[in-house]
């Protein structure tokens, strides 16, 4: 029942704080993780995804050039053959204070299935994580910790 | 070849040059003599070295944003806006991220979308790409000096072009602008390429061009104990002086409690200037700067006037040379140039307010001088042993030794394995010491420190700990109280 | 009849208050042994003297903004903000300057003309005019301690129909809510009625009901000598403590050099204790409040921020049991909601951070705090002598004679003959002592710290420097240099 | 030529520091002033410059209700037989923070012939005081100082 997820930070970006954090929150959590770290480029996060059988890839990008990393992802896990794979996108994913309903809209018509605002606790991705993988909830008695 | 603290001698400079300069198409505007002619007639309250001498005369501090978006025109109507609404008394430039990592062709990308979208998709000003006649149109644009920002590894085309473009200050330097800026380079590497930026200001020196230097002081910005900038900062000015850098500004980031914050500024410039007249640097001239706070900002932007404030109070009661400023929009994106210029004038009225007042020298900072004195020179006196003496080699054995190891970097050739954490009074302290050269006394008073606050937070000082204080200032606390 | 320190006999008290509550219709809706109950009834969290007293225990500072509008359910919509949005500790309700000078009748066209134009047209919350039941209806409505705040000469009825109202605390005194506030009151009057005020408190608290009292610390808010607000609290607090009231908070307005401000805040504390002690009154509960800057503020809101997060610093460096919050609209008039909770956020940020830190006792605040002693010594023990041990008789022919002056005060029985102006490190010292009882060598201090000031300006120390001194804040500097 | 100003801050209010660094101003500029300090009422400005045929009236009013306080100024001015004296008004005349612009337009209409802003300088309103009394100005070399 160990879930695998990718966990990166996409493009030229190197803002590890977070990512460090989030492979901590996410290995209590019971996940199998592959972080990549940062910098990690669309071939990477698909390679790995690949060979690890993943269920889902986490990108962050924090430093404003999210959209530009991003786009083509999702057309570049259907030419792999994951064109169904769970992805979910998190941090400050565009330059400058943007309303966040306009970020989610880009990210998701990019093919994302989740979107996160800047500020987002590990828990709230796990809580997401759970239901979107099918997992039990911690709450409801469930779950892999 | 290993990379040592020798100066690059000036046929290896100029054979080198011919190859960075063809890096990318701009290269070829560079014209060293006509360049030095160019900064002859720079006026001298447009130069970083004058004006930061002066402050330090004035025993005042000077402010300095972070700003660069992807277009010259638009680059320039933000310098302005911030020089006129922000009363910036420096201005920056910084470096998008593609130019960062030498990717000018993503760059380029960048800047077609960004004229097309009519919006900089870019998160900095792309000088390369620009070239040297764009730098010098941004600089005679605005009345007040400007500063390269960024955090290139391989910074020596960047320097070449805005060098000549008419910067008249560069920040940046081997380690700083690699340990935390990057993942997969060598710090053999560079060093190198930074002992060329270097030697570049060195040789503008030599034709009586002084450009300043500043070492990123900041590193990861997140929690890190002032002995660790404090080292690579001393490191790197000595690497910049041997190249014949002759004005050099070392930083520090806010840590947040503020006698460890005054007693680590005024250390910052004692310590460098001991080792730089060891060295026999004694007519190198060194500035201060403080980073107002560098973790992660709370979401909300009163609350964040309050971090930015704090950061200016802390810059002015230990008497920075220069402090470099947050904005309201820190949490959520680069900031508009109304946000930013509103970071500054909050900084402005503080910084102002306090001009006539600095943090006395209480015992407190007294004994945290000498604690933060005492660990910075084990760590440089260790990477002087492992490199036989020579500073280059040193760091990169000490790197490699974990002798020096910067904690949450994303370096590969950063041991990573010291975990910072605060104390009950949230002064930053060393949760697990890694490699780190300090003897058993240093360490015992870092272990009490910590194990009081565990005591008091009735639990064991662990990860956790440190993940509720890289937390804590963007929920409103200094120290990450278990909730 | 002279007004002297007596507790007022009952029967005395018992016969005033009818004309009291006779002075407005809804004075009928008072009805004593109702009121107690209902207090009895008040859960503990919304008690203003218990939250105070744990804030003390836990070393922490409350925040509390400034608020009152026209009409009740507007009033209580802008304090539920500001408890929810604005993360409040205490919450105020400010009341309108026609009801501070008990014209009920203005008040009333007032509140009428603010229905009709669905605006508040009032600068505060006429409580009379609303009566009992309205006022519970306020603080009911909230989940934390409801404080009135005013700056009314004679608030007999207001205290009368606040506290039945279910408030817990009550702002003012007999020369704290005249001087600043009045031109005409002599200090006779305004003494005897705030006797009464406090005997009300008294009353109650014979009863077994605690309501806190807090001098209004900053008088004229425009550079007041530590010593002349110290002196005021401590002759407040021992006609209140005379009366029966037992819990006090005394408060002062943040001067803004750092050392002063937190000499200023512990004295007040120490001295308040020492002269209550003196006269018996060891019981008496002392908390103490720190009011951000009170004097004039920057118009630019972001420089705003920076003024009430210094403010908030010496609140919390000074370890303040409450601070008292100003908004970034203060300069230009009555905060929207918005604003005010914005003021309290950019407070909470500052306090919190902060939380943990206190100012060391440097040698720089040990002479501060003697200095301070020794003047507010020398007013308290010449104003008990010219009172013949009465501190009432005393103060009212101390301010007569000018050994108890206050700066820039409103009104005709304050000699204002005392002029305060910066030192060169922005400490308020006095310009002119006018009849003040000091000592040569006090005075001898007073000189030569201003005319420090004078050789480094290059001027006489003049009016034109106070007013230079006044404007500065609002001008982005804490000392008015000249220009 | 020693122009006459009445000076006051109307109603309730005591904000008495603009008050006096405005009279020390208007005195070193060599005007006559009667300055009636805080809490003046309608009539009491009225009787004053009546009794001192004064050039001018200025009122103050800081504290917010300035609006309620003010009605009906100017037409007790014409009763009075002063109907056309020169009347100004400034500090923070309405209650919270309000574009100029309108405050201005209800001062105007209520018979004012200047109004301030919050934060004005007294040699703002001086300027304008030589101005409308045909005084010469001190940068052109005349003036009384
Ligand atoms: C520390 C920091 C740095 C450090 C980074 C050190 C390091 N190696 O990690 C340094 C100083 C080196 C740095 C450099 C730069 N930075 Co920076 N940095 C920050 C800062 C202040 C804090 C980041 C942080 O560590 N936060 C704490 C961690 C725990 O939070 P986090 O990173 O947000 O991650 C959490 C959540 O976002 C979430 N999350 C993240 N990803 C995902 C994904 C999923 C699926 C989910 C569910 C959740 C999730 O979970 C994480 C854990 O809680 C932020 C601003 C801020 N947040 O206050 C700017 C910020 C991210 N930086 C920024 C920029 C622009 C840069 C620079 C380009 C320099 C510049 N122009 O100023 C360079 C870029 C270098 C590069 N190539 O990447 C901008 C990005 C702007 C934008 N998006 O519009 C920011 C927002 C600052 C700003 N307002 O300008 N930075
Ligand atoms: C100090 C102060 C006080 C002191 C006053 C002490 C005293 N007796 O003078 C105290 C603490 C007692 C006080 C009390 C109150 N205050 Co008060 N106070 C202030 C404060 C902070 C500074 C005022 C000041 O002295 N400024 C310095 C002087 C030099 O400037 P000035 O007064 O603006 O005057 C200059 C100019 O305006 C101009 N000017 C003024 N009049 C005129 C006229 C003409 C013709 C011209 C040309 C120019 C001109 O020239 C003057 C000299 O440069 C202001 C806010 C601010 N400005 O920052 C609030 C402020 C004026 N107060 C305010 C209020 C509401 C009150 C209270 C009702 C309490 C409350 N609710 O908080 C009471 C009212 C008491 C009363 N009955 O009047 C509000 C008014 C709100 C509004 N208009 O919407 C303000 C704006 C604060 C706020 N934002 O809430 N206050």
């Amino acid at each position: 029942m160990n879930k695998t997820l990718v966990l990166g930070v996409i493009g030229a970006d190197v803002h590890s704080v977070g990512n460090k954090i989030l492979e901590y929150a996410l290995n209590l959590e019971g996940f199998n993780v592959v972080n990549l770290g940062v910098m990690v480029s669309q071939q990477e996060f698909i390679d790995a995804a690949v060979e690890t059988a993943a269920d889902a890839i986490l990108v962050s990008s924090l430093y404003g050039h999210g959209e530009l990393d991003c786009k083509g992802l999702r057309e570049k896990c259907e030419e792999a053959g994951i064109g169904n794979i769970l992805m979910y996108a998190g941090g400050n994913l565009v330059v400058g204070k943007t309303p966040f309903e306009e970020v989610e809209k880009r990210f998701l018509d990019m093919g994302f299935d989740r979107v996160f605002p800047p500020g987002t606790l590990p828990q709230t991705g796990i809580d997401f994580l759970r239901k979107d993988l099918g997992l039990a909830n911690i709450s409801d008695g469930g779950g892999s910790l | 070849m290993e990379t040592t603290d020798k100066k690059i001698p000036m046929d290896q400079f100029l054979e080198t040059r011919k190859e960075v300069l063809a890096q990318w198409p701009t290269g070829a505007e560079v014209d060293f003599r006509e360049a030095v002619e160019y900064h002859h007639g720079i006026p001298v309250n447009k130069r970083f070295p004058e004006c930061l001498r002066k402050a330090d005369e004035n025993g005042s501090t000077l402010l300095q944003p972070r700003a660069g978006v992807a277009l010259v025109n638009e680059h320039i109507e933000l310098l302005r806006y911030l020089e006129e609404h922000g009363q910036a008394d420096l201005l920056p430039t910084t470096i998008d991220s593609y130019t960062r990592h030498n990717r000018y062709g993503e760059a380029q990308t960048g800047i077609e979308e960004s004229r097309r979208e009519n919006r900089s998709l870019l998160n900095g000003f792309p000088a390369v790409n620009h070239g040297v006649a764009a730098c010098r149109k941004v600089s005679e644009s605005v009345g007040i000096p400007v500063q390269v920002r960024h955090g290139t590894p391989d910074a020596r085309l960047l320097a070449e072009i805005t060098i000549a473009g008419g910067f008249t200050s560069f920040e940046g330097g081997g380690i700083s602008y690699n340990i935390p800026y990057a993942k997969n380079n060598p710090l053999e590497k560079t060093i190198r390429d930074w002992q060329y930026a270097d030697r570049l200001a060195g040789y503008y020196a030599e034709n009586g061009v002084v450009i300043n230097r500043e070492p990123f002081g900041p590193l990861t910005g997140t929690l890190i104990p002032p002995c660790i900038s404090h080292a690579v900062a001393i490191i790197e000015s000595l690497l910049a002086a041997k190249q014949g850098a002759g004005d050099i500004t070392v930083g520090y980031g806010q840590g947040g409690n503020l006698t460890q914050d005054v007693s680590a500024m005024y250390t910052l410039k004692e310590l460098t200037r001991e080792y730089l007249d060891r060295f026999g640097f004694n007519d190198v001239r060194v500035s201060t700067v403080l980073h107002q706070w560098m973790g992660g900002f709370p979401e909300d932007e009163s609350k964040a006037y309050g971090v930015i404030s704090w950061g200016a109070a802390a810059a002015a009661l230990s008497k920075a040379t220069k402090v470099i400023v947050k904005s309201p929009h820190e949490s959520q994106g680069i900031p508009t140039k109304e946000a930013n210029a509103a970071g500054l004038r909050t900084t402005r009225q503080v910084i102002d307010m306090l001009r006539e007042q600095r943090m006395p020298m209480t015992d407190e900072v007294r004994t945290e001088m000498e604690i933060i004195g005492r660990e910075t020179r084990s760590i440089i006196e260790a990477i002087l042993k492992i490199g036989e003496g020579d500073i280059a080699a040193g760091a990169i054995r000490g790197f490699e030794a974990g002798l020096i190891d910067v904690p949450f970097a994303p370096s590969r050739y950063n041991r990573g394995k010291v975990l910072p954490v605060r104390d009950d009074d949230g002064a930053i302290r060393f949760l697990d010491f890694g490699q780190l050269p300090f003897g058993d006394d240093i360490k015992a008073f870092h272990n009490d420190m910590v194990a009081i606050r565990g005591r008091n937070e009735r639990r064991k000082p662990n990860f956790q700990m440190v993940i509720d204080d890289i937390y804590a200032i963007s929920k409103g606390r200094l120290v990450g109280r278990p909730r």
